[in-house]
């Protein structure tokens, strides 16, 4: 029950920085482009659940849910999205190469299914060095039609390397309905073809996400080798900052909205907290955010030093060429 | 069609819509070309208008990019887009390895007549793998034609060369260049030929070339410089393979110096092979400098801050060609 | 019967023709590489068997089979290996980027994986031409491995393309097993991944190759979408020209011999054809070969214009830079 | 251990074998690099010396370099085989979107050791896409240290450096020197440090500049032009990026002309690169001409005798010095 709680806290800290960061980008504070992942919270929430702080994490695009699942910062968090020297990353990474070392957590990637090789190279590092940790691989529908997918699931599976890869299947690539672009509509079908198990649940329940992700995770660390967990979300907002999705239907995000993962936590809870803890809950954590955001306003911006030095790492002598 | 306020995104659109309707054998391929309307709006309705014939294709790009390849051997002409340059990279080896060898590597039995649309560039905080300017990448490659246009007009006139063309042709267009307008008929616009550059300012003093979004950068630098009397030439390129190398030649013959401007970055880049040709053409004509400006040597922060620190701007430009003219 | 027939008389020339191969590279006196496919000529001519003349066909490094038994003059082929103007690619492809225009044949290739998404392609527009023909595929086991291949079988299942994809799995690639880098042995288990039919044959038997390429071809051309077919199948020599085989036993390589194309169709034909009967036609086979060979060595070497011209199509105005 | 007669393949072998013995955290990952002992025998027996650290991948080029970055980004030192050159580019999005931005983009919290080893070039007659030396292409990438070392010495002392290094280098063979024999000392090897050229024979008439294969082909086109009382200066880079300028620099100030020879194509070559830092840098001592020897424009072609018409040979080299200097 504990369990629940946490992901419920985490579900909404989740939920209340993307909102943030959407209203952000409503008014033109933030550059580039952005992808929320408000409605699959519950797969972030429910794999890091699953998880020891030792295992790697790989995440896509749509990362925020997967970094603040895994504990970051969000002053940090807002810090490199607004391009702030004191984000993770110097705010040079921004919101689609953000990494945190200290978590593990090794980028979200901005290009789709290109961390996939990525963590099953993690998995390649931990079956050498004969770790307990796993590598886990958080990508999209999408991404399972890149080549990348099938050489790294292959080469996982050939090798027997401890990855969990969950595809956090929303239903669309962009605007591109996946049963467009495949003909079978699972993507966890597709382990078959490497030998690898795979299981499918309810992105929308933390809890049963949880669930599954354990039993997978507890089978490759006994040193069973890799699997494929598929979790069937949705995505509330468009894909980024600019889309009218014209694609779908209003009913179709309706239907989705009903079995919203703070929704069905707070049901889960219901026995346990009362309304008002629920609503102490919920403003505390949309405090939490604002601070953080504030915070992160008071940060210093880039100057030349940041946005040139350290190209390259540990070699004092390379001084880029270019406009400077 | 009377003279009408155009966007660049609508240029292209438009001649996307005019090879479309002229022959059943072009199609157009790429990710989210259809409902969506093209991840920067360029494709809007075309997939209503040629239903069968817009395509959009699964996350993908080395296999679509073959996909095209093989649909040029067997006598369609495909125009793909790339959502942004920097996934080309996914499907270097299909270009590099496959396209622009069909024809000379099959002794002329087969063509490959495969235009690549892609949207470079970055002043627009998408951070490193969103932004990059990559056509000097490619700028060597045997068998690949190049176009870079930078006016509404250019990009029409352009794309009609590109898509008439038996070669495989990267056409690059840019992130900032989609919503510039102008008025223009297109009716009265001829096909730009390749390897023909436009000069865009006649000046006596220094020599200015540049493509793409480049060269509205260095066109407002051109002109700031006016008030200080400096009478630059800028060229804009349009097409950068084949390179127009007698109207540089001409132009540095004339004013003894040169800056190169380019989005891309400045090691290896095309103003490298510009300054190279020039070097070895018109050393004996060369009483100023010749200086290159680009990108730093850096990967591309998301920052929008430390990026704008890293592009090219007006000011760096304006800064290289008073060094070119020694005028520091 | 006659069908045998045919397929005997390819297959000798194809097996013939790769014996001389081998013995000019052994004596030096051809450039570059060259990759064998004896031992696996019942699937090239099984394939083609199935075939009509407009069907394309693309193919991989390992090609020269597949271009005999579409028809291919060896004249022209040993021209082309001897780097001769009069080659089918005037010299410059050579034995992995040898296509026949008109032949349909979309050329061998020197990229592994490389021709698969090609193949699609060429499977596309028949499916938009709206014509009767389907586009076949050679690759080996090896391929299968590469994002290309998973790219490729995912559009062709998700577009319903006439594609027939033909997997030679010939135990290696190079020198890797197939089980070492992949977790199960058949590559055609991957087909149901896209939820594409398939089917194994024995890739020793052509007229076994023939039968069930036929059947998946019949299949594709009444509009059902592509197949793919996998033929168990060896090579008898090593991968390329230089390969001393230290990765795979004689026991093995005996083995399969026991089950050689050539001794297999003899015995299909042996109610048919007598001994001398057979005798005649492998001479004539072997004259056949010696003769192109011949009249190949007689055609001109190439000059400046055959290395120089034509990097464009069609773009009279065009001087390539460079040393000249 | 005492001098010896080793080849160049020995040489990156011993070299491998040293950087794989001294860690635990140093992998080899690539094609048929175990029982084959590598496409060109480089790798040979070290899968048996190094059983589990040696690791033969599916051909997933594009994968198994993510798989490099991945294993890079968590504690160990990769060295991928490419086995052609030309296969790279099914691997450039993981080196150019992800593996050169690492250690920048993620602000210094992050390194990704790889080394990349692959062999390029020609002369063989493999044709099309088994030939080419592809150098130029990645050239400009910001992140990326390159190598092409020529000797048998500096192939030891440069791999010794590359894979100690913190940074993704790419790490160019060339398959005519595996062959090559020197006499030498392992033990007496020293690292070879970035950025810094090797002055194969010193000269006052005119300046050379190659690396790989091609600074063999100069070195013959050199002695040879002594005969004619030509006096050149040849520079034999080994680094790539970072670029020696200060000694091309010196050398061209000095002898007022340039001949950059490489095997890749002239256009957005290499030569054009040092062509124009030259050409920025020292122009008021040329008195020569700056002249740029490489692959013609074209795809190489199979066919041995028209691949020997578009590589660069000695006496194309010859020529060009010979023009450089404008004695034609
Ligand atoms: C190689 C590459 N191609 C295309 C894109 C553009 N793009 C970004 S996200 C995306 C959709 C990804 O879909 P999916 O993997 O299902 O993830 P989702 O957005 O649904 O979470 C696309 C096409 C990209 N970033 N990288
Ligand atoms: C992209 C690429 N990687 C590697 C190679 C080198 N190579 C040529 S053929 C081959 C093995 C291919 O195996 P398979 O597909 O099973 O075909 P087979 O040789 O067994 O007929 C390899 C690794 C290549 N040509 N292209
Ligand atoms: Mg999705
Ligand atoms: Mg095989």
């Amino acid at each position: 029950m504990s369990d629940i709680l946490t992901l419920y806290k985490k579900t909404l800290k989740i939920r209340y920085f993307e909102e943030k960061i959407d209203w952000l980008f409503s008014r033109g504070r933030l550059g580039g482009t952005t992808h929320l992942c408000i409605g699959q919270e519950a797969v972030a929430v429910g794999v890091d659940n699953a998880l020891s702080p030792d295992d790697y994490v790989v995440s896509n695009h749509r990362g925020h849910g997967h970094l603040i699942a895994r504990g970051a910062d969000p002053a940090r968090l807002f810090a490199e999205l607004l391009g702030k020297p004191e984000g993770y990353c110097r705010g040079r990474g921004g919101t689609q190469h953000l990494s945190i070392a200290h978590l593990n957590f090794l980028g979200t990637n901005g290009i789709t299914g290109g961390g996939i090789p990525i963590a099953t190279g993690a998995g390649l590092s931990i079956k050498l060095s004969g770790e307990e940790r796993i590598s886990v691989c958080f990508f999209g529908d999408g991404a399972s039609n890149q080549g990348t997918f099938h050489e790294s699931l292959n080469m996982a599976s050939a090798w027997s390397l401890p990855v969990l890869y969950v595809c956090e299947n929303n239903v669309y690539a962009m605007s591109t309905r996946f049963s467009k672009v495949s003909r079978l509509t699972d993507v966890s079908a597709r382990a078959s073809a490497y030998g690898m198990p795979s299981a499918v649940v309810d992105g929308m329940d933390a809890v049963k996400v949880s669930d599954a992700a354990r039993m997978l995770a507890v089978r490759i660390r006994a040193g069973h080798g890799p699997a494929l967990l598929e979790a069937k979300t949705y995505r509330y907002c468009g894909h980024s900052k600019s889309d009218a999705r014209a694609y779908r239907s209003s009913d179709e995000e309706a239907l989705w909205r009903m079995r919203d993962p703070v929704l069905l936590l707070e049901k889960q809870l219901s026995g346990l907290l009362s309304a008002s803890e629920i609503e102490t809950l919920r403003s505390r954590a949309v405090s939490e955010i604002e601070d953080a955001y504030q915070s992160a306003m008071l940060m210093r911006e880039p100057g030349v030093h940041d946005a040139f030095e350290g190209v390259y790492a540990d070699t004092e002598s390379y001084v880029p060429q270019g406009n400077l | 069609m009377p003279t009408q306020n155009l966007t660049y995104r609508k240029a292209i659109y438009s001649a996307l819509d005019k090879v479309l309707s002229e022959s059943e054998k072009t199609v157009f391929l790429g990710e989210d070309i259809t409902e969506y309307g093209g991840a920067f709006g360029v494709s809007a309705d075309l997939h209503t208008r040629h239903p069968s014939r817009v395509i959009a294709t699964p996350i993908s790009e080395g296999g679509f990019m073959g996909v095209a390849v093989g649909m040029a051997m067997t006598g369609y002409r495909v125009v793909v887009e790339m959502m942004f340059m920097d996934f080309m990279t996914l499907a270097f080896d299909q270009i590099v390895n496959h396209a622009v060898n069909v024809h000379y590597m099959y002794g002329g039995q087969l063509t490959c007549p495969v235009v690549i649309r892609t949207p470079a560039g970055g002043y627009r905080g998408y951070g490193p793998s969103h932004s990059k300017a990559m056509e000097n990448m490619l700028f060597g490659v045997p068998g690949l034609k190049i176009m870079a246009p930078s006016t509404v007009q250019d990009a029409y006139g352009c794309l009609l060369t590109a898509v008439a063309d038996n070669n495989p042709v990267l056409f690059v267009e840019h992130k900032l260049l989609y919503s510039l307008e102008e008025a223009v008929d297109l009716a009265e616009i001829q096909p730009v030929p390749f390897g023909k550059a436009r000069i865009v300012r006649q000046g006596s003093d220094v020599t200015v070339v540049s493509h793409s979004y480049g060269a509205h950068l260095a066109q407002q630098a051109v002109m700031e410089l006016e008030d200080e009397g400096i009478d630059a030439e800028l060229i804009d390129l349009r097409s950068l393979k084949p390179l127009d190398i007698e109207t540089i030649v001409e132009s540095v013959t004339k004013t003894g110096s040169l800056v190169c401007v380019e989005e891309g970055n400045v090691t290896g880049g095309i103003g490298s092979e510009i300054t190279a040709i020039v070097a070895e053409r018109c050393l004996e004509y060369l009483d100023g400098r010749i200086i290159r400006v680009g990108r730093g040597d850096t990967p591309i922060p998301a920052s929008l801050a430390s990026e704008g620190l890293i592009l090219p701007d007006k000011d760096t430009i304006k800064a290289a060609i008073r060094k070119a003219l020694r005028r520091l």
